[in-house]
């Protein structure tokens, strides 16, 4: 445990993190664990959404900034630092009294642009396909639909995404997944460290699902969680980025998400 | 006594300004932030593109405004009669005791988080919809389908939230009638409901017309129980019993994560909801102001 | 007769309608205290939230959601009473309360997490009060402004002319007029602002979370950030974490919205004497 | 007394407002056709007396009302009795003038349209008549359509007596309906209501014992909350029983 | 004529409710120490009159005033004139009865109390020799501290009488007072303004023509929003110079 922060004793100050609620219950799980450590260090952990990390740490208004999605590009140009804590993968679910058990990224693809509408077409029951999506601009949601091609790049080389109008529009994991427990015949996607068995994840290309597969670099969607920060890090703030890359930072990481080391 | 008294009006008229003002900062907030990308991308454009889709660069707002009119029509549907029918029974019909039992519960439910409604929404109405409701619609139309997320959903669930407000303000002003208008109404040999109709009512009008705005405003407000349950379709509805995504849920839900560009997007659609509302009080004045040359 | 048809359609049709209110009124609240309130025990008010809410209690939050709401609606009450009065007492018939008034009706009806983005841009960033106490108040108070000033308004409306005349003609000044005849007799129209802004208060997520935050530990001063039982119970239950946290937190919050209520309920009908 | 019928039969009629008794052991005979005046210093339990008639005093919270009030041979507190039918049929007009917060025309229209009648031309030509009988026709006949809160006190308080009339009812109660008029209007309204006693049973409570004395049949003497005594009115002013009567009447004065 | 002094002076006062004028060019003087009587039919205009004399026709919307009132030669219309000090000088009764929601001590004691009176035995001593002087202290000595509304009409008449004197004003307007009240609670405040007028000035509008003729010094006698006579009470009820006010006196009853 602590013998391998040998800096960390003696510190004090004020870290503030804030920004993409994903990533803001491990913040907070870290943080805690860190506090145990450095008794004298508060951490702050700040919800509001990616679009809140990154703004926050453009405007230097808190040491670190958290995105659960990639930078844009102009995005990027804005921020010194980037640094990815953990990486989340994403599960395909269906409402668990649907037969189907695996689908091909390219099914997948079909489903989410409306191709394909029936679940007969997948090798399921005769029954329409309803579509759970996630709002636009939502990490989970650009990790999808990049991996699986619903959004592919037009002639002019910006990404569209093409995910159909019939989908249904959820605005977080909870409200997926309590929606596609609750409604036949749907399909939706939400973080690994989410699942439970109120829905059924079913494999890609014949992979299951699971954090050691994302890991492994088999299973394919997953999302970075990001920590940005624009300004010269406190020695508060170092150590605490230093912890959460540590072997002991990513052991907790991997309770529910997938650890970068 | 004098320079206390110039005192505490200067504070009040300070208040106001207070409040003028931060009506006034919001207000400009929203236009700054929202202005510049509804001129480039053209006013027309934006609201009667039908395409929504922000990360394509598609800011067509029509089917969001289609379902914010929509979900808030159907709510003031619902709620405005229950709302008006209970505060008539709380002031007028209950006896004191009961009536406060109630008129507390109601207030009640000003309290609960709109994150609560929606979940109750997502867990029993929405299947409820499906289950109970669309087997009922299906004997008249037999094509209708529906996931149960829809405007029917959402209208029910923003006519509960919006009773407290309904309900408090106008019996509020139900309960100001002066007796002796009561009076005069029975002692015509008027009945207890036409005096209600006729009398009490009308002169309780401002009340609840007022009451029915702020109500109006909460409907259209509202965002965290609507994202649950209307399903966040952007598309123009045929039915209530289709999905929907309306201007304040989009908001919500796309601003956390949204990149700059796309955030100006929704600051716009804020600009063009302000207008809706502005549209909306003004059609509920005048028809407030119609009735009243009818009375 | 085709009075008594008539009368009993009416009655029959508002008996209805408040019958469906009741329904809804106990469904909502039956369900919600029906999968909560088997929760809530000695731990879980007394102690602190352990990993991420998913164990211990939610004492810091709470705390938290108590002092925010009470101070937005220390700020805002004053003001909001104070601006109602100036428009209805002081510049009544006058052409520019219209537009006002008109702008703070549109107001109520733009959704919270806009009036959170001005907060955040405002207080929290603009005059650096960071994520605090302090902002989220201030950010809560301009959001209930509006059905405020209107409750308030309203009932002012009702007060009639002749306490008015009574008391200036005895050489009360205005405010003596104000203070002491027609405040006291639009006491339950006050009220019902008040308590229709400690609902939206204390019911808002949104803007909280971007002007207060969500720190879980326990606040220590105003400048402090903090989180809310709503912005808690959001945060447990849209990122999945714990369904059975999320329903004791929604009970502990109705119970404590029905203190709340019956409290000021008892207060003010202490003051008036019913005639 | 025996040569008129009899309208209102009133027996050991009690009305509490709480634990106050306002009225007690009231008996009293209201004849048809007549005009009977109710007198007493203030706050002797006059207009309670008169709101117990058309069972207004329903609406107050905590009134207890025990005895007979007999309406054409029938108990009015009967459980099944039909109060509006009653109120119909007695009319009322208050002490302290109360118009609708509607035009002057509405209010006077309120209680026919109340009672079915839809036509325009018929419901004009009632706001003339009414407005005529109560001589307001002529200062307000070009401002029908305006607020009646606009009027006067006395305007008002002629209003709100068409406002009765309208109703054609059959017993007219009055609770002091001069006192906010002026003597020209209300002498119009003391010549209608010798007119209107052809037709209608009228009971007025009056402050002024000239008023009493010049228009009505039969006059009952309240105090504290008693009747102490009734009679035509010709023998209550030359020659009343009571000693407590007689001092009142000649404490009177004008 | 000449031989009081002077307590308000009018000169040529016109006034519009919005577009309609309800009092034409009235000149006026009332005298201190003097009781003037206000008569004419009803919807003259006393009422708008007698309430442009504390400006309480300020709180009208769409009122307008032009001409000048007087008061202790002061211009009360004057931009910078302290209204307030004016109508606590000048008290006012209305016509129709209204007392706060309050208790009917906090009545009484609201007007000293809102002037700094804070000794609770001084105000008990008030609200007692308020009560006796109005007569009404027997009727409700036991229930000062119940809700004043719950009293009848001339009651409440006689408690904002009593309201108004708690405040000892220098001028005490008054609008029908007497209207509600029965003939000895009348002959009561009668003899009331007869002590009241050593100290007081009393202007009062009354129906009553004795009244008018017993208690004042000067009669106004208003038709149609103009003054169409002022003089000595003795000269308008004896000799009457216009020939409408002799129809209207002699066209009195009683
Ligand atoms: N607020 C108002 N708006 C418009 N007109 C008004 C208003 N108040 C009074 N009037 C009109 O002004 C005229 C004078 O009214 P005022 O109340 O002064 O009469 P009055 O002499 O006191 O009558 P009364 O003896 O019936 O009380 C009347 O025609 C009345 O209708
Ligand atoms: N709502 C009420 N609650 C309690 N007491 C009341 C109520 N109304 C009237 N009283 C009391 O009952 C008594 C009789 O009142 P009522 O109004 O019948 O008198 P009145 O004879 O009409 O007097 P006035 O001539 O002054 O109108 C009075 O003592 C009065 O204070
Ligand atoms: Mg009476
Ligand atoms: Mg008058």
């Amino acid at each position: 445990g602590a013998k391998t922060e040998p800096t960390a004793t003696g510190l004090t100050g004020k870290v503030v993190v804030a920004g993409s609620t994903s990533v803001q219950p491990l913040s907070e799980e870290l943080a805690s664990a860190f506090m145990d450590i450095n008794p004298d260090v508060t951490i702050e952990i700040q919800g509001g959404g990616s679009g809140v990390g990154i703004k926050a740490a453009q405007d230097k208004i808190a040491d670190f900034g958290s995105s659960s999605r990639e930078l844009k590009a102009e995005e990027k140009a804005t921020i010194a630092n980037e640094y990815v804590i953990a990486k989340d993968g994403v599960a395909v679910v269906l409402d668990p009294a649907n037969t189907v058990t695996d689908l091909s990224l390219d099914q997948i693809k079909q489903i989410f642009t409306g191709k394909i509408t029936n679940w007969k077409e997948v090798g399921g029951a005769d029954a329409p396909i309803v579509v759970v999506s996630r709002e636009e601009g939502s990490g989970t949601r650009g990790a999808f639909v990049e991996i699986t091609k619903v959004s592919e790049k037009d002639a002019a080389g910006t990404a569209v995404d093409n995910t159909t109008k019939d989908a249904l529009v959820q605005p977080s994991t909870g409200a997926v997944k309590t929606t596609v427990a609750n409604t036949p015949n749907t399909i939706g996607y939400i973080s690994i460290g989410a699942l439970d068995d109120t829905v059924k994840a079913i494999k890609v290309e014949g992979i299951d699902a699971t954090e050691a597969n994302v890991l492994a670099g088999d299973y394919k969607i997953s999302r970075p969680f990001l920590y940005l920060s624009n300004t010269e890090l406190t020695p508060a703030a170092q150590a605490f980025l230093d912890f959460i890359l540590s072997a002991e930072g990513q052991a907790i990481v991997a309770k529910d998400f997938i650890p970068v080391q | 006594m004098k320079a206390y008294e110039k005192i505490v009006e200067k504070l009040i008229i300070v208040c106001a300004i207070i409040s003028t003002i931060s009506v006034v900062l919001i207000t400009v907030f929203i236009f700054r932030s929202g202005l510049p990308i509804l001129m480039n991308y053209g006013v027309i454009d934006f609201i009667f593109g039908t395409n929504w889709s922000p990360t394509n660069g598609n800011y067509g707002i029509l089917p969001l405004i289609a379902g914010t009119l929509s979900v808030t029509l159907g709510a003031l549907i619902i709620g405005v009669p229950m709302g008006i029918a209970s505060a008539i029974i709380l002031s007028e019909i209950l006896p004191g005791k009961v009536a406060r039992v109630f008129k507390s519960a109601i207030e009640l439910l000003a309290g609960i988080p709109s994150v609560v409604y929606g979940f109750f929404g997502l867990i029993v109405l929405v299947p409820a919809i499906r289950t109970f409701i669309l087997p009922i619609v299906q004997l008249v139309v037999p094509k209708a389908t529906t996931t149960g997320f829809s405007i029917f959903a959402g209208a029910i669930i923003l006519a509960i939230m919006i009773l407290p407000t309904i309900v408090s303000i106008s019996e509020n002003s139900i309960k100001a009638v002066p007796r002796e208008f009561r009076e005069a109404s029975l002692a015509l040999g008027a009945n207890k409901m036409e005096t209600i109709v006729r009398v009490i009512i009308p002169a309780a009008k401002s009340g609840i017309i007022a009451s029915i705005i702020l109500g109006m405003g909460r409907a259209i407000g509202e965002t965290m129980a609507v994202i649950l349950i209307t399903g966040n379709m952007p598309k123009i509805p045929g039915g209530p019993l289709d999905s929907v995504a309306t201007l304040t849920g989009t908001i919500a839900m796309e601003m956390g994560y949204a990149d700059a560009t796309h955030q100006q997007a929704l600051f716009a659609v804020g600009i063009i909801l302000f207008m809706i509302i502005m549209l909306l009080n003004a059609i509920a004045q005048i028809s407030a102001h119609g009735l009243r040359g009818n009375n | 007769m085709i009075k008594k048809i008539k009368q009993g359609a009416f009655y029959g049709s508002i008996g209805l309608l408040a019958f469906l209110v009741m329904i809804s009124l106990l469904s909502i609240m039956g369900y919600i205290l029906f999968n909560g309130v088997g929760h809530i025990n000695l731990e879980f008010l007394t102690k602190e939230p352990r990993s991420m809410g998913r164990e211990g209690g939610i004492f810091s939050v709470i705390i938290g959601t108590l002092i925010l709401t009470l101070f937005s609606v220390l700020i805002a009450t004053p003001i909001g009473v104070a601006a109602a009065i100036f428009f209805t007492e002081y510049s009544a018939g006058k052409k520019w309360v219209g537009p006002i008034r008109f702008f703070t009706e549109i107001l109520a009806g733009i959704p919270s997490i806009i009036f959170g983005l001005f907060g955040f841009a405002f207080f929290v960033i603009f005059l650096g009060l960071g994520w605090s106490i302090l902002s989220g108040g201030l950010t809560l108070a301009i959001m209930i402004l509006p059905t405020l000033i209107r409750a308030t308004e309203e009932s002012l409306k009702t007060v009639p002319m002749s306490y008015r005349e009574g008391s200036l003609s005895l050489g009360a000044t205005k405010l003596q007029t104000i203070t002491r005849v027609i405040i006291p007799s639009c006491l339950p129209g006050i009220l019902t602002g008040i308590i229709l802004g400690v609902g939206r208060a204390i019911g808002e997520t949104a803007a909280v979370m971007l002007t207060a935050g969500s720190n879980l530990r326990m606040p220590t001063s105003l400048l402090d950030s903090t989180r809310t039982m709503s912005v808690h119970l959001y945060t447990l239950a849209s990122e999945g974490i714990s369904l059975e946290k999320t329903f004791a937190t929604a009970s502990l919050l109705i119970i404590i919205v029905l203190i709340i209520n019956t409290a000021a309920n008892a207060i003010t009908s202490k003051y008036i004497i019913k005639s | 007394m025996e040569n008129a019928s009899t309208k209102f039969e009133i027996d050991k009629l009690n009305l509490f407002y709480g634990s106050f008794q306002a009225l007690i052991d009231i008996d009293m005979t209201i004849y048809t056709n007549k005009i009977t005046a109710l007198i007493g210093p203030s706050g002797c339990g006059k207009s309670t007396f008169i709101r117990t008639l058309n069972r207004m005093n329903d609406l107050i919270l905590g009134v207890k009302t025990t005895g007979l009030v007999k309406f054409d041979e029938m108990d009015i507190y009967a459980v099944d009795y039909d109060v509006i039918n009653l109120r119909k049929k007695v009319g009322m007009v208050f002490q302290k003038p109360n118009p609708f917060p509607k035009t002057i025309f509405e209010n006077i229209v309120y209680g026919p349209k109340v009672h079915g009648e839809k036509n325009r031309d018929k419901l004009q030509e009632i706001v003339e008549k009414t407005l005529k009988e109560v001589a307001l026709w002529e200062e307000v006949k070009d401002r029908l359509h305006k607020p009646a809160l606009g009027l006067s006190g006395g305007q008002q308080q002629r209003l709100c007596i068409a406002r009765c009339l309208a109703v054609e009812p059959e017993v007219i109660l009055m609770d002091e309906p001069t006192s906010a008029l002026d003597p020209v209007a209300t002498s119009k309204i003391e010549s209608l209501l010798e007119e209107l006693v052809e037709k209608y049973t009228i009971v007025i409570v009056t402050h002024n014992m000239q008023q009493a004395g010049r228009v009505s049949d039969y006059t009952s003497f309240f105090l504290s909350g008693k009747v102490l005594e009734t009679d035509k009115t010709e023998i209550i002013f030359s020659n009343p029983t009571n000693k407590k009567t007689e001092e009142y009447i000649t404490g009177r004065f004008g």
